[in-house]
């Protein structure tokens, strides 16, 4: 067999963990690879030995049957490899032009020759149909559309080997497709392709062959043409895994939380990013938002929860108005929120444990007294939740937040919030990032507070989690709400017309 | 009139420090590592050029002493640059310690060389002012712009505009400046392209080395006739120059002038009709550049936003 | 040993054992320099470093607290910044607005009888240094005026508005500083003076501490106490920690900078006070034009202590131990400017202690590996990184 | 204590003491510290300068007891600054010599006392400013201007005798002249002085009498470039700069030389009160370096003269509260705050 490259026996380490051992990758020429395993099995990492990121301490690379030695990313670069990585490489104030051609400017003279490159960028974006703007900035944005500049940055260097990694997590079903038709475009014209990813269908779909990690150990390769997707599945995890959840029928009762008329201005663009919202939560139902990624629900739950500012409308809690209401004011009054970035929001990553579970608490009663805090409080506190939620760390209640991993973050972010026994629950994209396991976990919980009777708002770029638990779904598209659905009564591809703002239907909340 | 074009030949004696040493703050924190010790750096070069004066004044002169005296300047600021550069990049270390390190090192050290290498063991150092320009040829001749850029000037004030020239080509112009700029807001993506992150930030700090260097020797040239290990405190000040000018070249440029020109006026008020007979004291003549300075921020910063990797190590194996 | 073990285990230990290194780096660079500048008397010149305020015997150990004094105070005032997030370089600028409200307190304000009287002019010294931080921590807060900026231009502003108070309020225009202050606003000896003295023949050479440094140690515990124990401590605390965290925590966080801001410039004016409530022969407000140097020392003071206010007690007495040092060198006919050499190279080194940090747990857990051969390996696995 | 003593193996007979400045300051540090280093030299004596940790009377006395502990015999001391510290030293150490240079000792309360192991010494700085200022306006210049370091005693007593030289000159000439008088807030250069100075001369002013140490330095940078001229202080400062017209000269040197002389001779001047002024030929114009054409060698002499006579009134700091309250007919002092 041709192989185009080939990554026999990499093993990887870092200080404390052996990310890739004896891991064996092979790719055919023109063929989709799709590289598949649970968070933490080592894709990345082998990826970006790959990539020339890191050097692995064993293990050799070849490229069309020749050992290469790829030191760097340049090296990597001259052997005709690119990657779009998990969490873009881009620089946020510099514009797609200038983020395709660093690192491989032409120049005259010293002088960046600018023209040159946006006009071959312009060719290149037609071609593959990208409809890339090559002068906007990057933080203008939406996810997307940067994930297209990854693209063409690959594009642009004339790679032959295109690492995409993870590509999809971050969009929208119709992105997908598209992605998805982009890779296909590739790969006729003769490009090889390393695609990684948790989800079997996208797999299923579009991939040649598949090889599986898990915790850092190669599983095997197959031909996905002819392997089901338990099989794989359970290659991954090493057990049998079911994400349909169970779940009662819903038993609403009164409304809880309501939004009339909400609008927000971007403090950016000065544009209104959320139109007119207006929705009801009532008691024991899980409100779901869909919508693809830069529709105003980041600004939306700002608005909602008080970090960002509104325009109009009206906010009631219970029957209070909290419009203007301090977060403080909205925490007490029965709010809770899961943020959607638990690094910028969510934690304080240079306190441990036992102080970000009582970041919410450290000033009720019981954690203080007179203003002095009772420390052993909040770790008896602390051990407990730990307990209760099964939060895995290393020294316990003394764990430094940030030596933690991303799942038992987001766990422990969990934890503080239901116990704050809210009358509603704002949960912003809870299992962004997470394996199945983490998921399936933290999917249970939400179902148990519905079912306990709380009021959740969901906002999630998710289908299949919109589809799983959902009581009602809200389809959100350029700030405004543009349908309201029952999630027995509608299905993905409809959903996802909705999100891509293809259809509309009058809205009754 | 001859009163107004004092003031705007003083206001470039303090305005083109300001502005050649926030330039160089500038580069350095758009590679992504902060550079407290441009007051230091300011003193070794100051100290560095003017020691070079004083021991060649026997043999040389006038325009090409003061241009070797820039380059000493400029070579040993790099230098002392560097103990930054190895701190901040190499060691990962804390930019404000070292920062704060190099301050309290430099006007210590300065007066123990100057003490130890002057045969006279005397800590200021001599020099004669052999450098100022009484009129430029041609362009002095210019009515109201001659008197004004071209009349009872030094060299160093063209060198410093073509640094800022320079300075705004090289950083949006140039590979470099744009392969500099993504260090400072992401050097994970710039090392994902190839570029060596570790080698772009030095660059960055070396060329606030020089430029702070040369901006301490500008900044003693024309206001004294001596050098006592003090640069006033300059290289703050032009640290909150360059913050006030966004870490923009054109910005600074302009913040610098707005703050010479305050400077200036703030010292040379005796002297102007209107403001010499005004009931104030001195003293609050003397914090009019401040308080203005801080009115100007306090409607201006609304935006103001930091390179955003500048300060934090660059750490390859990181995430 | 298994104490020793658990001890060595400890994250403190590793800063502290960082500090270290940094100190003896430091010395031996102050070694070499001595060595460069006059060969001969080099090693007795490093032993008069090593032995510091302690050359001076009894008062110059005093003396060492003495300095310190306003050490402890403008470092804790730069330390509670930078816990909060915030670098102020203000501290020159509010030790010396502090300083001039105890002059003009002690010398105007007479009514007071003895005890109230110092304790009223720290109080002005502490609001005043306050409101000094407090209009830079305002425009932070409100018009994201960057905080260097605002302390820096606070700094001169200080400087010119003292040298205005002091030529129009309280001058002694013979020698050009202001004038003494009454008896009564005299910072107490706390009878530090029976303790600190040599004796010299007839005469017993009294050191200038007073019962300044029993207040500063008092509040550098307080503070810690603030910082470590209280509801307002957490909240600062995770403000510099995380700005949008506390935020989405409901904490105030623009009260949060303003009240650190304030806290920082009343510590630094209580510096100011401490160090200028003293009689006729103790310091004076000088009308010059030069910042106080006091105030910088605080940024070094703060980053040799980790900003840990128990921590920035003892970089405050080390940096006054070695500069007492200084004062002795120049017998040896060294120039005091070697101990500033000296401190700085320490200052240096001392950012490298996070690199030493990592390094010491590795070579620690080697040895301890070696010795026991046991699989301890697994509970020793300490990460430090995070996911960015 | 003993050992400490003992371990310092070089003691130092002579010692000064500096005060807020160093031994180079261009001042009275520096004319101390030459006097001091010339007396020893010439006499194979071992010197050594102290300098205090911080600007307070204790922080002088430490060095006092430094210098002490390592063999001082005789101190001394520039600055009036040092007023009070003397006056204890003097007890404290009686069988130390201490020559205090520009003060006399004296307690809080200004009670002066100076015992017999003490001496004083002030000079007539109003003597020779009056000189600086009679001569410039001798030589022409109509427009002058007086900077002084801090409104400290010596200097405002230099600042006086400028004024009243200056009128003295034009009334005998007829003519008006202009002053302006400042008082910079300091003894080092800044950028600060440079301009005000530079602006001052691009507003007329001719000729700047610099009156303190360091500030000097910005004065005559801001002459260099505006063409103009410099009056130096203290000591002839004409090798610093070609602007300098001449000097106002005190005999810091020759003072500290005489008592270290009488030190040596065992003829201390225990007790006395020294005030050197043309009399004792304490103080004096630098005529041989000056660049004066018309006020010649012989005007100086004749001028000098009539000092020592002691015909010449001239106010000093106790007598007027600032420069403005001075009598004069012919010229308009113009205070810059
Ligand atoms: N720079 C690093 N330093 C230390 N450990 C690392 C580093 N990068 C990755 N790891 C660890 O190596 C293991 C493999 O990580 P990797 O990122 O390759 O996983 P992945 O399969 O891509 O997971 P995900 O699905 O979450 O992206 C993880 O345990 C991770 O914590
Ligand atoms: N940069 C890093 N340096 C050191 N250790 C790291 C680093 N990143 C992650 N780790 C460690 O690697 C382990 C796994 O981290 P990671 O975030 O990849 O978890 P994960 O396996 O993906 O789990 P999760 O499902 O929770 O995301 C954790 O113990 C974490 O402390
Ligand atoms: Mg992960
Ligand atoms: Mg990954």
């Amino acid at each position: 067999m041709e192989y185009v490259i080939e990554m026999l026996n990499i093993r990887k380490e870092f200080p404390g963990i052996v990310a890739n051992d004896d891991v064996s990758v092979r790719l055919i020429k023109g063929e989709i690879h799709a590289l598949l395993g649970e968070n933490g099995a080592g894709k990345s990492t082998l990826m970006s030995v790959l990539f020339g990121m890191y050097r692995p301490e064993k293990g050799i690379i070849k490229k069309n049957g020749i050992e290469i030695n790829i030191k760097d990313p340049n090296e990597a670069n001259r052997q005709g490899i690119g990657m779009v990585h998990q969490h873009f490489k881009l620089v946020e104030n510099f514009t797609a032009l200038q983020n395709i051609i660093l690192g491989v400017e032409d120049t005259k003279n010293g002088v960046l020759l600018m023209d040159d490159a946006r006009t071959k960028v312009v060719e290149l974006s037609e071609k593959y149909g990208l409809m890339i703007k090559p002068d906007e900035l990057i933080e203008n944005m939406t996810v997307g559309m940067q994930q297209r500049v990854e693209i063409l940055k690959m594009l642009y260097r004339e790679n032959e080997i295109l690492i995409f990694d993870e590509p999809t997590a971050v969009l929208t079903p119709q992105e997908i497709d598209e992605l998805m038709s982009i890779m296909r475009k590739l790969v006729k014209e003769d490009k090889s392709i390393i695609f990684i990813t948790h989800k079997l269908n996208e797999i299923k779909e579009v991939a040649d062959r598949c090889t599986v990690l898990r915790k850092g150990k190669g599983i095997g390769t197959v031909d996905v043409e002819t392997t089901t997707k338990e099989e794989m599945s359970e290659m991954m995890v090493g057990r049998k895994i079911d994400l349909k959840i169970d779940k009662a029928l819903t038993k609403p009762g009164k409304i809880i939380f309501e939004v009339e008329n909400l609008s927000v201005i971007s403090k950016w663009s000065k544009k209104k990013v959320v139109n007119n919202v207006s929705l009801k939560v009532r008691q024991g139902e899980i409100v779901c938002i869909a919508g693809i990624d830069g529709n105003g629900q980041s600004d939306l739950v700002y608005a909602l929860t008080g970090i960002g500012p509104h325009l109009g409308g009206k906010i009631t809690l219970n029957g209070e108005d909290i419009t203007d209401s301090s977060i403080r004011h909205r925490n007490k009054a029965g709010m809770a929120h899961i943020p959607e970035d638990r690094h910028k929001y969510g934690l304080i990553l240079d306190y441990k444990l036992s102080k970000n579970l009582v970041l919410k608490k450290y000033f009720e009663e019981g954690f203080q007294k007179n203003k002095v805090i009772n420390y052993s409080n909040v770790k008896e506190y602390s051990d407990k939740l730990i307990e209760k939620y099964d939060v895995r760390t290393g020294q316990g209640s003394n764990t430094l937040t940030r030596s933690m991993s991303g799942g038992n973050q987001q766990k422990a972010i969990l934890a503080r919030e239901i116990e704050e026994n809210p009358e509603i629950l704002i949960a912003v994209q809870p299992t962004r990032g997470l394996d199945v396991g983490a998921i399936e976990y933290i999917h249970k919980q939400l179902v148990k507070q519905r079912d306990a009777g709380r009021a959740i708002l969901l906002i999630s770029l998710e289908l299949d989690e919109v589809m799983n638990l959902s009581d009602k779904i809200l389809v959100i598209y350029e700030g405004e709400i543009v349908a309201a659905l029952n999630p027995e009564e509608t299905n993905i591809k409809e959903l996802g017309l909705y999100m891509a703002g293809s259809k509309r239907s009058e809205v009754v909340s | 009139m001859s009163i107004f074009y004092l003031i705007v030949q003083q206001t470039m004696f303090f305005t083109i420090p300001l502005l050649v040493v926030a330039l160089g703050g500038m580069f350095t924190e758009r590679g992504g590592v902060t550079n407290i010790a441009l007051d230091g750096t300011m003193i070794i070069g100051a100290f560095a050029g003017i020691l070079f004066i004083n021991q060649t004044q026997d043999t040389m002169s006038g325009t090409t002493q003061l241009l070797l005296a820039m380059l000493v300047a400029v070579g040993i600021g790099i230098i002392f640059s560097l103990f930054l550069a190895f701190s901040a990049i190499n060691m990962k270390a804390d930019q404000i310690i070292g920062g704060t390190a190099l301050n309290l090192f430099a006007p210590a050290f300065a007066i123990f060389a100057a003490r130890t290498i002057q045969t006279n063991g005397v800590q200021q150092i001599q020099f004669n002012n052999t450098f100022r320009i009484s009129k430029v040829p041609v362009l002095g001749d210019i009515p109201f712009i001659g008197d004004m850029f071209f009349k009872s000037c030094y060299i160093t004030t063209y060198i410093g505009i073509l640094i800022l020239l320079v300075a705004t080509f090289v950083l949006y112009k140039t590979k470099f400046g744009l392969r500099l700029r993504s260090c400072g807001e992401h050097p994970q993506a710039a090392d994902s392209v190839g570029i060596n992150v570790y080698r772009m930030r030095y660059s960055g700090v070396m060329i606030s080395g020089a430029l702070g260097g040369l901006g301490g020797l500008i900044f003693v040239i024309p206001t004294s006739t001596s050098f006592n290990a003090d640069v006033a405190g300059y290289g703050f000040l032009a640290l909150a120059v360059m913050i006030c000018g966004q870490w923009k070249p054109m910005r600074i440029f302009i913040v610098s002038i707005f703050f010479g020109s305050m400077k200036a006026l703030a010292a040379s008020y005796s002297a102007v009709p209107f403001l010499a007979n005004a009931p104030i004291t001195s003293d609050f003549y003397k914090m009019v550049p401040f308080i203005a300075t801080l009115i100007v921020m306090a409607f201006t910063s609304k935006n103001s936003r930091a390179p955003k990797a500048v300060a934090q190590p660059y750490d390859k194996g990181s995430r | 040993m298994n104490l020793i073990k658990n001890v060595t285990a400890k994250e403190g230990y590793h800063k502290i054992m960082g500090s270290v290194s940094a100190i003896i780096i430091g010395l031996i660079f102050g070694f070499l320099v001595l060595l460069l500048a006059n060969s001969s008397n080099a090693f007795e010149g490093f032993i008069t470093i090593v032995a510091g305020g302690f050359t001076g015997g009894g008062r110059g150990v005093g003396q060492v607290l003495y300095f310190a004094t306003p050490l402890i105070l403008t470092g804790l005032s730069v330390g509670v910044a930078f816990k909060t997030g915030m670098f102020n370089i203000g501290a020159p600028g509010q030790f010396v607005m502090g300083a001039v409200s105890a002059v003009y307190v002690g010398v105007h304000v007479t009514f007071l009888p003895a005890p109230f009287h110092w304790i009223i002019a720290l109080l002005a010294a502490a609001i005043v240094g306050g409101i000094w931080g407090f209009i830079p921590g305002m425009l932070k807060a409100f018009f994201n005026v960057h905080e260097v900026i605002a302390t820096i231009m606070m700094n001169y502003i200080g400087m010119y508005l003292c040298n205005f108070i002091v030529k129009k309020t309280v001058y002694n225009s013979l020698k050009n500083i202001s004038l003494d202050v009454k008896s009564s606003a005299v910072i107490p000896k706390a009878g530090l003076d029976k303790i600190f003295v040599t004796l010299h023949g007839n005469y017993s050479d009294v050191s200038t501490v007073n019962g300044g440094i029993l207040i500063a140690f008092g509040i550098a515990v307080f503070i810690y106490f603030i910082m470590e124990k209280t509801t307002l401590g957490y909240e600062l605390k995770a403000v510099g920690f995380n700005k949008n965290a506390s935020k989405y925590a409901g904490i105030n966080e623009k009260r949060n900078i303003i009240l650190a801001m304030t806290i920082a410039g009343a510590l630094a004016g209580l510096g100011g006070g401490l160090l200028f409530l003293s009689g006729p022969s103790g310091r004076h407000l000088a009308v010059v034009d030069v910042l106080a140097m006091e105030g910088f020392n605080g940024i070094s003071v703060a980053l040799l202590g980790l900003s840990n206010p128990i921590g920035i007690i003892f970089s405050a007495i080390f940096i006054s131990y070695l500069a007492q040092s200084g004062t002795y060198l120049q017998t040896l006919n060294y120039m005091p400017e070697v101990v500033d050499i000296i401190i700085a190279v320490i200052i240096y080194f001392s950012a490298f202690a996070l690199v030493i940090r990592q390094v010491l747990p590795k070579l620690r857990k080697k040895f301890y590996e070696r010795k026991s051969q046991l699989p301890t390996a697994s509970e020793e696995k300490e990460s430090n990184g995070g996911e960015k | 204590n003993d050992d400490g003593e003992e371990a310092a193996t070089d003691t130092f007979e002579v010692a000064m003491v500096t005060d807020t400045g160093t031994i180079d300051d261009k001042s009275f540090n520096q004319g101390t510290w030459e006097g001091v280093k010339e007396f020893a030299e010439d006499n194979d004596l071992t010197y050594k300068y102290y300098q205090p940790t911080e600007d307070s009377a204790d922080a002088r006395m430490e060095q006092i007891d430094l210098a002490v502990t390592n063999g001082a015999k005789v101190v001394a001391t520039p600055g009036f600054l040092f007023e009070d510290t003397i006056f204890e030293a003097q007890d404290k150490y009686p069988d130390v010599k201490f020559i205090l240079i520009d003060g006399n000792p004296h307690d809080a309360d200004y009670n002066y006392r100076t015992e017999d192991n003490a001496v004083g010494i002030l000079f007539a700085e109003e003597e020779v400013g009056y000189l600086a200022g009679y001569s410039a306006v001798k030589e022409g210049y109509t427009k002058l201007g007086f900077m002084g370091g801090m409104a400290v005693p010596p200097v405002v007593r230099y600042g006086y005798g400028y004024v009243k030289g200056a009128n003295d000159a034009a009334k005998e000439m007829g003519i008006d002249v202009e002053m302006k008088y400042h008082y910079t807030g300091g003894f080092t250069a800044s950028p600060d002085i440079q301009t005000k100075a530079a602006s001052w001369y691009a507003a007329g002013t001719e000729v700047i009498f610099s009156c303190g140490g360091g500030i000097f330095d910005s004065i005559s940078a801001a002459a260099e470039s505006s063409e103009a001229d410099v009056i130096g202080v203290d000591v002839d400062q004409s090798s610093q700069s070609d602007t300098v017209i001449t000097s106002a000269m005190k005999g810091l040197k020759v003072a500290v030389v005489k008592a270290l002389e009488a030190y040596k001779n065992d003829e201390f001047p225990g007790g006395e009160a020294w005030v050197l002024g043309a009399k004792e030929d304490g103080i004096a114009l630098a005529m041989e370096t000056s660049q004066f054409e018309v006020f010649t060698q012989e005007d100086y002499d004749a001028l000098y003269e009539e000092l020592i006579s002691g015909d010449i009134k001239i106010p000093v700091d106790t007598d007027v509260e600032s420069a403005k309250d001075i009598d004069v007919t012919n010229v308009t002092v113009e205070i810059v705050e």
